[in-house]
């Protein structure tokens, strides 16, 4: 029983962890209808941005978060209008094929730039690495991540919600000519959806460090379960991203804790499956799968 | 290249598109016995950290190996072609051949790169010298042209399993029919190889093997089998893992408190010092088998002794203040030897006289920085004074403590303290 | 014979030129002598090929598969399993890859082809990757190593040839079948049935067309065709691992090379292969000396320039400046014709 | 009869958008079927169409339910259709684009052709052939439409606001069309708009509004209808081109 309970815990911040990786990819998704293969490259930096901070100034980047939010809004909002821009309404494999030139030209910039070597930092003082609670064990730095996790969607939930911008945003992402009738730009739009998307990206890779370690491809770890957590939790849903990583976080956990070897096939298994039953994932909206982007 | 050109403008319109892109290839070789290198190994892709410390250790051997005057009297050139994977390998090793017209090619570190890349050597006859590679298979080709450095990866998992029985165990007091082992390594090459065989040795020696898992080290969660292992809770644990899963491995078996009494790995992650920096006092303790250039140099030839305080000193003044690693060692120990001992001897770059200096060669053990000493198995074409060494984390430094002579420490800490105990190891 | 031909579209010559171009390439390996200019001559057969037969399903049909890796891996493994465990000649071996990899993909059709565009793409890519995963986990049960060497013992019955331009013949030989094939397919009323599914696949069953069926035939065929590439290219290499066979990589590049050239068209992949490897290669060989990584970075940023310049690829650009000229002569004319 | 529609039901959620309908239509008659926005038309076309199943009732064609039947099986059946905005193969041109249809009888290249250009002349686009149908004005694309719609060799032609979006001379050319079909003994069931044009081709009118039928009958009868002209009053002012029907 307890060790029941403590795959859930570990499965649930694993979630959150996914749910992380993939709230970038998912808003981006949603509102440009862009797949972005790059978006494993983007957490990347945000990890070496967080190793950076660390190693260099010598701020834990839960601190820094903000500084790398910044930055990282900066170069998602420079990553739409030099590159993406011209791809906004062309035919998806366009867009596939540029963001992977994308990747590979910054997965190997890293490497020109600080080589191959795994780079970890410690922000837990020995002994601290992780919290005990009734007997469970919960690691520190994955806690933080988790709440970053919830703290980012319940912020992008209220700022889509509440605010004016945040509906404009919504409005683009349902039906983009409607909102152009009504008098939103898309291009601001998409200049503000990739400054957010990456932005959050980059925390993501930032609060990841201490958990993880960076290295030039790094984000091949993660982009595929990101596009995969985006597609269970359903397209352009935020909470349907974190109830997806959530799921597939703890589905794995106990998966992994059964038959090892099949841990890696879970996610994309699960995928296929949920797209049988139900094409437009958990909490997406219905049709969505049929859409042709184009 | 050579085309029969008056042939081929009879179809130079249905060929000129296939051609002219590949016209900037053309190369011609240089001076007929210089000593042209190639070198195929991962540069970048996700093998790239340790291909990269290879490649430190080629560069450093052909750096000292012209200054001292190169061989043939000219400076030794290097063609180093980066080889993500084996799909690239076979295409590489013969443009490397072919284009680069190389007589020696060095290689590989991953052993699919390996396989595919002395298939195309061994057909041209051109000389593959593995450095790194262990899966067994690959010499059991028959090929007459690929001789391997190292040792294969039945004797580094069995080694250290081996290891485990004859110093480990008895400090454990634990006989072993009850001593309890869990094996758990990546699902690659490098990872089943050595877990199979590590498995082997310890099925006959008749311990309880409570649990052999693979996984894959793309993995960003390694908590399941953390659970696994406190549930079933072995005595030892045999891990042979890259870093990158390495480090998390260890990290995730820290914060989830998982006490065994011995920890080993197979190189890997556990002779890197990224692995050090991301466990910081957590990693003192953990043993591992592999390859190491922190031995004893007491166990060394005088000769040798001198040459390994040269690479270490050398390492750390031309890669900025970095200190070498185990991959680092093989890479510049195989150049080496290549450059120092064998093309002397063989006098040329012809690759009949390469192979049977190569034959001929005879290093008694103890005549090579890692070590080892050099002698090709006629049969198989390996290396038979080839062999692991082992080695334990203390204070933060990997130290070798067997086999003899080699050893500079003594296994400490069996069994082993809680985590966040172990800084005076 | 004559109620089959009459399934053809014999008004349609285009692309003749592009078979005697094929042919003429055919022979090239007879008058190169260079080993590493044939190896990349296989190579571009190979991908050219392979690319071919994902442009069945991925182009004219326009579902964008980013799973055909799977489909190099059965045959690479269904023929060399075939081979050193029971000793089928991979002649044979090919076939039977080619039928198992045929019914892989009957079986993940149901639910993959629920989706579109992007989730199509996604649920495909998930697919690859399962069977790789599936493969490994296997070994578990199946005493098989991790990776599987094929024997360098030259003879045409085990498909090991000596010299390089055997090689090339074979994989030419391969191209000018998919090619063939799928030039026929074009032709004939699946081909049309295939571009009204890409261009609506709402009018496509308003006119008649089950959907679902011709779908699946393309996507037969064209997991048929890859598969008997991953048998050649294991033949080639003489070395299969999952990571190799079974990799991402793969089932970018087959669309790559088929987006490069111009995707939905006979010529695009088989141009988009002799654009995209010698282009690595070249790279390679110019830049991956200086340091580890410069050459990709630079693969990297051209990739991104020449899809955003040619989005429709090498052919829908030639196309479009030639449309440009002929409607600007076209205006021209009809300004000057009296009314 | 050839068309049946019995008792039909559809609902989205909670709403109803189509309620117990019955409606026929005999060999060779061109029905009108007609209501003001939001009253159900498109629905009940698209349902008798095969894009979705019903929520309860029937549909018969010839005899042979149809209901909840993937269209490609009714169109191979003989019943085909249109669509309101033209679904044109964008890389095709438009005798290629018509083949497609005529393909489900002809399977031989030059016979479909032969049966395409056949019809492309009967409809009007004969002199466009070659163009490729990306260039095609919303008139011809909608003449397109009905040109594919034909090449299947229906029985029964359903046609979706066919006359919407077209300008006065261009609503005549089509009706002119729909006359030619008629004369060719085609039986056509008309979802429309444009009140006029049904009113001088329609052997006889169905009304819908709100989901329900209101009135059923000849064209004159029906105009004198008291419901007809309030759901329609009511409704008209605002909607005139508009077509955003449930």
């Amino acid at each position: 029983m307890d060790t029941l309970i403590q795959l859930i815990i570990s499965g649930a911040l694993l979630g959150g962890v996914y749910a992380l990786a993939a709230l970038g990819l998912n808003l981006i998704f949603g509102v440009a209808k862009v797949i972005n293969f790059a978006h494993g490259e983007f957490l990347m930096l945000g990890m070496y941005a967080g190793y950076w901070l660390m190693t260099l100034t010598g701020i834990n980047p839960y601190y820094g978060a903000p500084f790398i939010a910044v930055a990282f809004f900066l170069l998602g909002a420079v990553f739409y209008l030099g590159i993406m821009r011209f791809t906004i309404y062309r035919p998806e494999l366009t867009q596939v094929f540029v963001t992977l030139g994308l990747s590979i030209a910054l997965q190997n910039l890293a490497l020109m730039f600080w080589q191959a070597d795994y780079r970890t930092i410690q922000t837990m003082p020995q002994g601290m690495s992780s919290l005990q609670l009734g007997g469970m064990h919960l690691p520190t730095d994955r806690v933080i991540a988790f709440g970053f996790a919830m703290v980012i969607l319940i912020a992008v939930i209220i700022f889509l919600r509440k605010t004016f911008t945040g509906r404009a945003i919504e409005a683009v992402s349902q039906d983009l000519m409607a909102a152009q009738l009504m008098g939103i730009n898309p291009q601001k739009i998409f200049v503000l959806t990739f400054g957010l998307g990456i932005a959050i990206t980059g925390v993501a890779g930032g609060v990841l460090i201490p958990s993880f370690y960076a290295f030039p491809s790094v984000g091949t770890f993660f982009v595929l379960v990101a596009f995969v957590v985006v597609v269970l939790g359903g397209l352009g849903s935020v909470t349907g991203t974190i109830v997806g990583g959530l799921g597939l976080g703890i589905i794995e956990t106990l998966g992994g804790y059964v038959a090892p070897d099949l841990k890696e096939a879970l996610p994309f298994v699960l995928l296929i499956l949920l797209l049988a039953i139900r094409p437009h994932g958990l909490l997406g909206i219905k049709g969505a799968e049929k859409e042709t982007l184009k | 290249m050579t085309l029969s050109r008056r042939t081929f403008g009879k179809l130079a319109v249905g060929a000129a598109a296939t051609t002219t892109l590949s016209m900037p290839f053309i190369r011609r070789a240089s001076a007929a016995d210089a000593a042209k290198l190639g070198v195929l190994l991962p540069l970048s892709g996700p093998l790239a950290s340790l291909g990269n410390d290879v490649m430190r250790g080629f560069d450093l051997a052909k750096q000292m190996i012209n200054e001292q005057g190169g061989v043939f009297g000219q400076d030794v050139e290097l063609a180093i072609v980066d080889v993500p994977s084996s799909t690239e390998a076979t295409s590489q090793a013969t443009r490397l051949i072919t284009s680069e017209r190389v007589k020696v090619i060095m290689g590989s570190y991953a052993s699919s790169i390996s396989f595919a890349a002395s298939q195309v050597a061994e057909r041209n006859k051109v000389v593959y010298f593995e450095q790194g590679a262990v899966a067994d298979d690959i010499t059991s080709r028959g090929f007459k042209y690929l001789f391997r450095f190292i040792y294969p990866a039945s004797e580094l998992g069995g080694g250290g399993a081996q290891f485990m029985l004859d110093a480990v165990a008895p400090k454990l007091g634990i006989p072993n029919e009850q001593l309890k082992v869990a094996l758990l390594y990546e699902d690659s090459f490098y990872g089943t190889a050595v877990g199979e065989s590590a498995r082997t040795v310890l099925e006959k020696a008749g311990v309880q093997i409570v649990d052999a898992t693979s996984y894959s080290y793309k993995t960003t969660d390694l908590s399941p089998m953390v659970q696994r292992y406190k549930e079933l809770q072995p005595d030892v644990l045999i891990v042979c893992q890259y870093t990158p899963d390495g480090i998390l491995f260890w990290r995730q078996a820290r914060e989830a408190g998982l006490s065994v009494k011995a920890m080993i790995g197979n190189g890997g992650a556990h002779n890197v010092n990224e692995f050090a920096e991301a466990m910081g006092d957590d990693v003192n303790g953990i043993l591992n088998a592999g390859t190491s250039v922190y031995i004893n140099k007491a166990g060394l030839e005088p000769e040798t002794a001198k040459l390994f305080d040269l690479f270490h000193s050398e390492h750390e003044k031309r890669f900025d203040g970095r200190k070498p690693s185990a991959h680092t060692g093989m890479g510049f120990n195989a150049m080496w030897t290549v450059l120092k001992d064998i093309l002397p001897a063989a006098g040329s770059m012809d690759t009949q006289a390469i192979r049977e200096a190569s034959l001929a060669l005879d290093k008694p053990i103890g005549s090579t920085i890692v070590g080892w000493g050099v002698k090709f198995d006629p049969e198989t074409q390996n290396n038979t004074r080839a062999f692991p060494t082992f080695d334990q984390w203390q204070g933060k430094q990997i130290r070798t403590v067997a086999p003899d002579p080699f050893g500079i420490a003594d296994v400490k800490a069996i069994p082993m303290p809680e985590w966040g105990q172990r800084g005076d190891i | 014979m004559s109620r089959f031909l009459g399934y053809f579209d014999w008004k349609r010559t285009d692309g003749l030129w592009f078979a005697v171009l094929l042919a003429a390439a055919f022979a090239l390996p007879h008058f190169i002598e260079n080993d590493y200019y044939i190896n990349v001559l296989v190579l571009v057969f190979l991908y050219a090929g392979m690319a071919s037969a994902w442009n069945i399903i991925g182009g004219m049909a326009g579902q964008f598969s980013l799973g055909h890796t799977a489909f190099v891996g059965i045959g690479a493994y269904t023929s060399t399993l075939l081979f050193n465990y029971v000793g089928v000649s991979p002649w044979l071996g090919m076939i039977a890859g080619g039928l198992l990899s045929m019914l892989m993909a009957a079986l993940i059709a149901y639910p993959v082809f629920r989706m579109r565009g992007v989730f199509f793409a996604m649920a495909t890519l998930a697919f690859g990757e399962t069977v790789r995963i599936l493969l490994m986990a296997s070994r578990k049960y199946v005493d098989m190593p991790y990776g599987l060497s094929i024997n360098y013992d030259p003879g045409f019955i085990r498909m090991v040839f000596e010299d390089r331009s055997s090689y090339a013949m074979l994989t030419g030989a391969f191209l000018i079948i998919v090619t063939i094939f799928a030039f026929g397919l074009s032709r004939s009323y699946i081909g049309s049935y295939l571009r009204a599914i890409r261009d609506s696949e709402e009018a496509a069953v308003a006119s008649g067309i089950p959907m679902r069926k011709y779908k699946m035939i393309a996507f037969l065929i064209s997991a048929f065709f890859t598969s008997i590439g991953g048998t050649l290219l294991a033949q080639y290499i003489l070395y299969i691992e999952p990571s190799s066979v079974f990799s991402t990589a793969i089932s970018i590049d087959l669309p790559l090379m088929a987006l490069l050239g111009g995707i939905g068209t006979i010529a695009g992949p088989v141009i988009g292969a002799v654009i995209a490897l010698p282009l690595r290669d070249i790279l390679l060989e110019t830049f991956g000396q200086s340091a580890p990584g410069l050459h990709l970075v630079i693969y990297g940023i051209a990739l991104i320039v020449i899809v955003i310049v040619l989005p429709h690829g090498l052919l829908g650009g030639v196309k479009s400046i030639r449309e440009r000229f002929v409607s600007r002569s076209h205006a021209r004319s009809e300004r000057e014709e009296p009314k | 009869m050839m068309l049946e529609v019995t008792s039909l039901t559809m609902r989205f959620g909670g709403l109803v958008a189509v309620n117990d309908v019955n409606m026929s239509v005999s060999r060779g008659e061109i029905l009108g079927l007609i209501g003001p926005n939001g009253a159900g038309k498109t629905t009940l076309f698209n349902v008798i169409a095969g894009v979705f199943p019903p929520s309860a009732g029937t549909v018969s064609f010839n005899g042979n339910r149809i209901e909840g039947k993937s269209p490609d099986v009714t169109c191979n059946l003989g019943l085909a259709r249109t669509f309101q905005i033209p679904q044109v193969f964008t890389s095709m041109t438009v005798l290629e684009s018509i083949s497609v249809g005529a393909f489900l009888r002809h399977r031989n290249f030059a016979a479909a052709r032969a049966k395409a250009t056949e019809v492309a002349e009967r409809i009007g686009l004969g002199s466009r052939l070659e163009v490729p149908t990306s260039s095609l004005t919303t008139a011809e694309r909608k003449r397109l439409e009905v040109a594919r719609a034909l090449t299947t060799e229906p029985q029964m032609i359903l046609l979706d606001e066919v006359m919407a979006g077209l300008n006065h001379t261009e609503v005549n050319q089509m009706l002119e069309l729909v006359s030619l079909l008629r004369d060719d003994g085609m039986t056509v069931l008309f979802v429309e708009h444009n009140l006029h044009a049904v009113m001088k081709i329609c052997d006889r009118i169905v009304v819908l509004d709100h989901g329900v039928k209101i009135a059923d009958g000849l064209p004159k009868e029906v105009m004198e209808d008291a419901g007809v002209v309030t759901a329609y009053l009511g409704a008209a002012v605002s909607s005139d081109q508009e077509n955003a029907d449930a």
